[in-house]
């Protein structure tokens, strides 16, 4: 049964290591902040007792206030999961760092996120649109899209 | 960026040339589009482009009900509509709380494991048909997919879009000579995979075209999330039935099949050997199928609590997951699909390189995708 | 039953010989054509749990013509930036080869057009002809897949020819002739016994030169679409068609007369006997056209050089051993030993020789 | 490519295909052999019943793709609305059956027919007139288990059933 970490104790760890960087900890998630989601990833992908070397799915959300990225980590070998989020609140350019550095998966699910809501990822290797075509204005799955 | 084949003296300078594998290809299992750059017969790079089939779905379903967004979730991964349809119910039941009666968990799981099959012949009849057998395989597991989809016929009225799982349930029960049929089919099925065996296995040019070909290596294959065939090909044991058992799976036992080196040829032997388990379960399934209500205490149109979920089962194609979003209204605020097939192509380009032709085929061919779900 | 021998310009003059002769060839070439595309799809089907062509006259036995005279009515578009007058020649070169093979092949008795006493120096010359149709085809349809394409059937063609030439060398040395005439009235035992490993690298070489499975990588559905043919249509796309089968039916004959003791046999009379063993072969081919997937450029490169050439030479070397040091033997000594030999060389070859590599690094 | 099995593989593909040759083909000729579609089939056209329909609209709410359109008295009469005009555009209807499902006075069903095709986009707006049950526009058993059992039983490929001459 993969057992589902609770975002309370992992923040407590995380808390430790950077001081500062948790957002918000909920039971089933663990909210980060946007800049420091680079080290934190970096944190649970390469930490004996954690290793999440698989990023199951990323998705994106328009809160309307805010944009959610959300990341379904997975670790094989102890088979438990976490929900890690970042959130960015400007709407004209919304920016998150890229993790495709740490999970090559990331690259087409975060330019699919770009494509379909407009979130751009700094450091991705070639952020283009996936599914429509280059000359399409606007980001289709933004709720304000009409 | 010419690629010279130094010698000695005489530098040979080749001028590399783009072709397009376009949209309308016969081997790029729908709307697929590779731009390769060729040097020759060798595959220099390759970039993949989508959209082709790109309908919005994730757009579509934020309009609906979550009992009118079934019918969409048919037409993401349209060989495997039913694991679509209970992959969609899990999450939805998981965000709202709802249980779900015993005899539902065992007609789910024989949808689930016909599906399988059905997708697995699929996948394996266009594979070896990439490898250039004229037909004939594909055409032999066609024949055993229409018994399946008999079947479906019989239980949900349609023979590719089923919309037959309901949040809470299925639609209608199981007529009763689905039973005898069922078994009918698993006594026969058996024969006819070890037929395909007999055709394929060992066929010296099938060897020669599939093994070695198209390595994904183990670390790389977790890197990119694979998931489905495509990981167990390359010799990593997890499936989510195991791993995280959705519904009643931790009640069959079954094992999983790996590949060893991650080529084609292990890809296509655990597809094959998926389908000798998915048999078993389904035997076991139908021995323990109980009597029962088929529809627990669901209100017609359903307002699950605020909040999120994410649920997600082994699909025949890969771990699909669905992620949504409720504001507490009647329709999804964020409907988000995992699609394993698009995952699963991410590293196509580095698979390719430097092989010829014939194999980029034969590699494209060995991941099998449904453009449905890849383009959403 | 006695062999009937025709006198060599049968119906009185040479003229009149020739034009008996040009007619029932072409009529034998079209006729057969017709025939094995409705056997070829018919066997086809059958063998993938299928019909096959049912609706067009009793059994589907008028799909071919009405396939022709679809061809025959489809619009035939030529490339805008492709070479016009290339593209409109391309299917001649491609078809007048294949038609001229059957100008020695002997029906029965003495009954063939010219009875060259250099029968099958002729038949290779010819057959490689079509090669060149083919890549002129490749080249003015100005598109990438087929030029891809014919230089495919350039590379097969160049290094099937010599396994092919060299195994019916086997041949010709136990027949003492190059004559097809000789050396089916030398087949009292049927080659394909004396020389089982001439017969199958002659039929694998051949099988590469039609580019018929398991060696179709000129028309590669799966990668190239349709190849060179992919710029055809209407009645030069027919021509091609006509090539391909005209060529498999020239293969089969060639197969028949040089292996299978040409119209020779007990009880049948002997044209019918050739119709016979023609129709065995070009099922063989059918039969394997539905099972064995295609080969890849490099493999099929590989099995010529390093698989066929070699045996053909080896297969030549015991046949001249055997002719010369023991002339008196009776051959029917010689075809266990001989099938013997063949197994152990196509053990032995195959357990060292490594075909193909594939992935270089680019 | 190495023939490490001399063959022998290639060989036994070849004795399955050749085996072929004695196997019954499996394709039924459609226009003259037919098979029995499923009991449940949800053909391409919707059967209404104006008796039972008390014009409330259920259906036309449960359609997802607003397919179905009817207009209604506003008043009831003898507690029904009486229905005015009732059409479904089959050429927008995926034929899901939702709306089947959700008609609480199962006036509405599923054709059994599959052969509704037309020439012209307009013939495919069905409307008041021709959408009632007639001996050739037969209903489906689709959610309805009483009429399925009258339904013909489907013929399964399973029983190596060609459907008959």
């Amino acid at each position: 049964m993969t057992l589902a970490l609770s975002g309370k104790d992992i923040a407590k760890q995380i808390e430790k290591k950077f001081p500062g960087c948790v957002a918000e900890s909920a039971a089933e998630s663990l909210l980060v902040e946007a800049q420091s989601l680079l080290e934190v990833a970096a944190y649970l992908k390469n930490t004996p007792g954690l290793d999440f070397d698989y990023l199951t799915a990323v998705s994106g959300v328009d809160y309307l206030e805010c944009f959610e990225v959300i990341y379904q980590l997975t670790s094989l070998e102890h088979n438990h999961s976490l929900v890690l989020k970042a959130r960015c609140y400007n709407r004209e350019n919304p920016t998150l760092p890229s993790v495709v550095g740490l999970w090559r998966t990331a690259d087409f699910q975060e330019r699919e996120i770009y494509d379909l809501f407009g979130i751009s990822f700094t450091g991705h290797p070639n952020l283009k649109r996936i599914f429509l075509w280059e000359g399409f204005e606007g980001h289709p799955l933004r709720k304000d899209f009409l | 960026m010419a690629t010279t084949a130094k010698t000695k003296e005489v530098v040979i300078n080749t001028e590399p040339f783009v072709v397009n594998f376009g949209p309308a290809h016969p081997s790029t299992h729908g709307v697929f589009r590779m731009r390769i750059t060729l040097d020759g017969e060798v595959v220099v790079d390759m970039e993949p482009v989508f959209g082709y089939l790109h309908r919005g779905i994730e757009k579509l379903a934020e309009e609906r009900t979550y009992t009118q967004v079934i019918p969409l979730t048919d037409r993401l991964d349209y060989l495997a509509s039913m694991s679509n349809n209970l992959a969609y119910c899990l999450a939805v039941e998981k965000l709202a709380g709802i249980a779900v009666p015993e005899r539902v968990e065992y007609i789910r799981v024989i949808m689930a494991e016909l599906q399988r099959i059905a997708s697995h012949l699929i996948a394996v009849g266009s594979f070896v048909q990439d490898c250039g057998a004229f037909m004939t395989p594909y055409v032999y597991m066609l024949r055993e997919r229409e018994r399946i989809l008999d079947l479906f016929e019989m239980v949900s009225g349609q023979r590719l879009t089923y919309n037959y799982m309901r949040v809470g349930g299925v639609s209608q029960d199981v007529p009763d000579e689905f039973i005898p049929a069922l078994a009918k089919f698993l006594k026969e099925m058996p024969g006819w995979i070890n037929e395909y065996d007999r055709l394929l296995k060992d066929n010296e040019i099938l060897l020669a075209r599939a093994k070695g070909v198209g390595i994904l290596p183990r670390d790389l294959a977790i890197d990119i999330a694979a998931s489905g065939p495509v990981l167990r090909g390359s010799g990593v044991k997890w499936d989510i039935r195991k791993a995280d058992p959705y519904s009643i799976y931790d009640r069959f036992e079954f094992d999983i099949p790996t590949g060893t080196v991650g080529d084609c040829y292990d890809r296509y032997r655990v597809r094959v050997e998926e389908m000798r388990q998915s048999l078993r379960i389904l035997k076991q399934a139908m021995k323990g199928l109980p009597r029962g209500e088929v529809r627990s205490e669901v209100p017609h149109l359903i307002r699950p609590p605020a909040g999120e979920a994410y649920g997600h089962i082994e699909a025949p194609k890969g771990d699909l997951g669905f992620y949504l979003v409720s504001d507490g209204s009647i329709a999804p605020y964020r409907f988000h699909v995992r699609a394993p097939t698009l995952i699963n192509l991410t590293v196509l380009a580095d698979m390719m390189r430097g092989w010829k032709i014939a194999d980029a085929i034969v590699i494209f061919g060995s991941i099998d995708i449904c453009m449905g779900e890849v383009d959403r | 039953m006695a062999m009937q021998w025709l006198p060599p310009d049968w119906p009185g003059n040479f003229w009149a010989h020739w034009a008996v002769f040009t007619v029932i060839i072409v009529a034998f070439i079209l006729v057969m054509f017709l025939a094995f595309t409705w056997f070829e799809r018919r066997a086809l089907a059958i063998m993938q749990a299928r019909l096959g062509p049912n609706r067009a006259g009793p059994f589907g036995l008028l799909q071919p013509v009405a396939d022709g005279l679809k061809v025959l009515l489809k619009e035939d578009i030529v490339p805008a930036k492709g070479d016009k007058l290339v593209h409109w020649l391309a299917p001649v070169v491609a078809f007048v080869p294949a038609m001229l093979i059957f100008a020695v092949i002997p029906f029965q008795g003495g009954a063939l057009l010219a009875d060259l006493n250099i029968g099958i120096l002729y038949i290779v010359a010819i057959s490689s002809v079509t090669t060149v149709g083919i890549f002129m085809a490749g080249w003015a349809s100005n598109n990438k897949y087929s030029t891809l394409g014919a230089m495919r059937q350039i590379a097969s063609v160049v290094s099937y020819e010599i396994p092919v030439v060299l195994s019916v060398v086997g041949v010709v040395l136990l027949a003492g002739s190059l004559s097809l005439q000789q050396i089916v009235a030398a087949q009292d035992i049927p080659f394909i016994l004396l020389q089982p490993l001439g017969f199958l690298l002659f039929f694998i070489g051949a099988l590469a030169e039609i580019n018929r499975t398991p060696f179709d990588l000129t028309e590669a559905d799966s990668e190239l679409v349709a190849g060179f043919n992919i710029e055809y249509s209407g009645i030069k796309w027919g021509l091609f068609f006509l090539a391909e089968y005209a060529e498999a039916l020239a293969i089969s004959a060639i197969v028949t007369t040089v292996f299978l003791g040409g119209w020779r046999g007990p009880l049948l009379p002997d044209w019918l006997w050739f119709l016979v063993k023609v129709g065995i072969i070009f099922f063989v081919i059918v039969w394997i056209r539905t099972t064995i997937p295609r080969v890849r450029i490099d493999q099929l490169m590989a099995l010529a050089w390093k698989f066929l050439f070699p045996l053909a030479l080896l297969n030549l070397l015991i046949t001249a051993v055997e002719i010369l040091v023991w002339p008196e033997v009776s051959l029917w000594v010689f075809v266990p030993v001989n099938i013997a030999i063949a197994i152990v060389l196509i053990v032995l070859w195959s357990k060292f020789f490594k075909l193909g590599w594939g992935k270089v690094e680019v | 490519m190495k023939f490490e099995r001399y063959g022998l593989g290639i060989a036994k593909g070849l004795t399955v295909t050749i085996r072929h040759l004695l196997r019954r083909p499996v394709t039924t000729q459609y226009p003259e052999q037919r098979l029995n579609p499923s009991r449940r089939t949800r053909g391409n056209e919707l059967i209404w019943d104006e008796a039972k329909c008390t014009g409330c609209g259920t259906c036309a709410k449960a359609c997802h793709i607003g397919a179905i359109h009817i207009s209604t008295s506003t008043d009831l009469v003898n507690n029904k609305y009486e229905v005015k005009s009732y059409e479904v555009d089959t050429g927008y209807c995926i034929f899901c059956g939702l709306c089947v499902e959700a008609c609480p006075f199962e006036a509405l069903f599923m054709s059994y027919d599959y052969e509704r095709a037309q020439y012209r986009r307009g013939d495919l707006f069905q409307s008041k007139e021709n959408m009632a049950e007639t001996p050739e526009r037969k209903v489906s058993g689709y959610f309805y288990p009483g009429r399925a059992a009258k339904l013909p039983k489907q013929s399964l490929l399973v029983d190596n059933d060609r459907g008959k001459r």
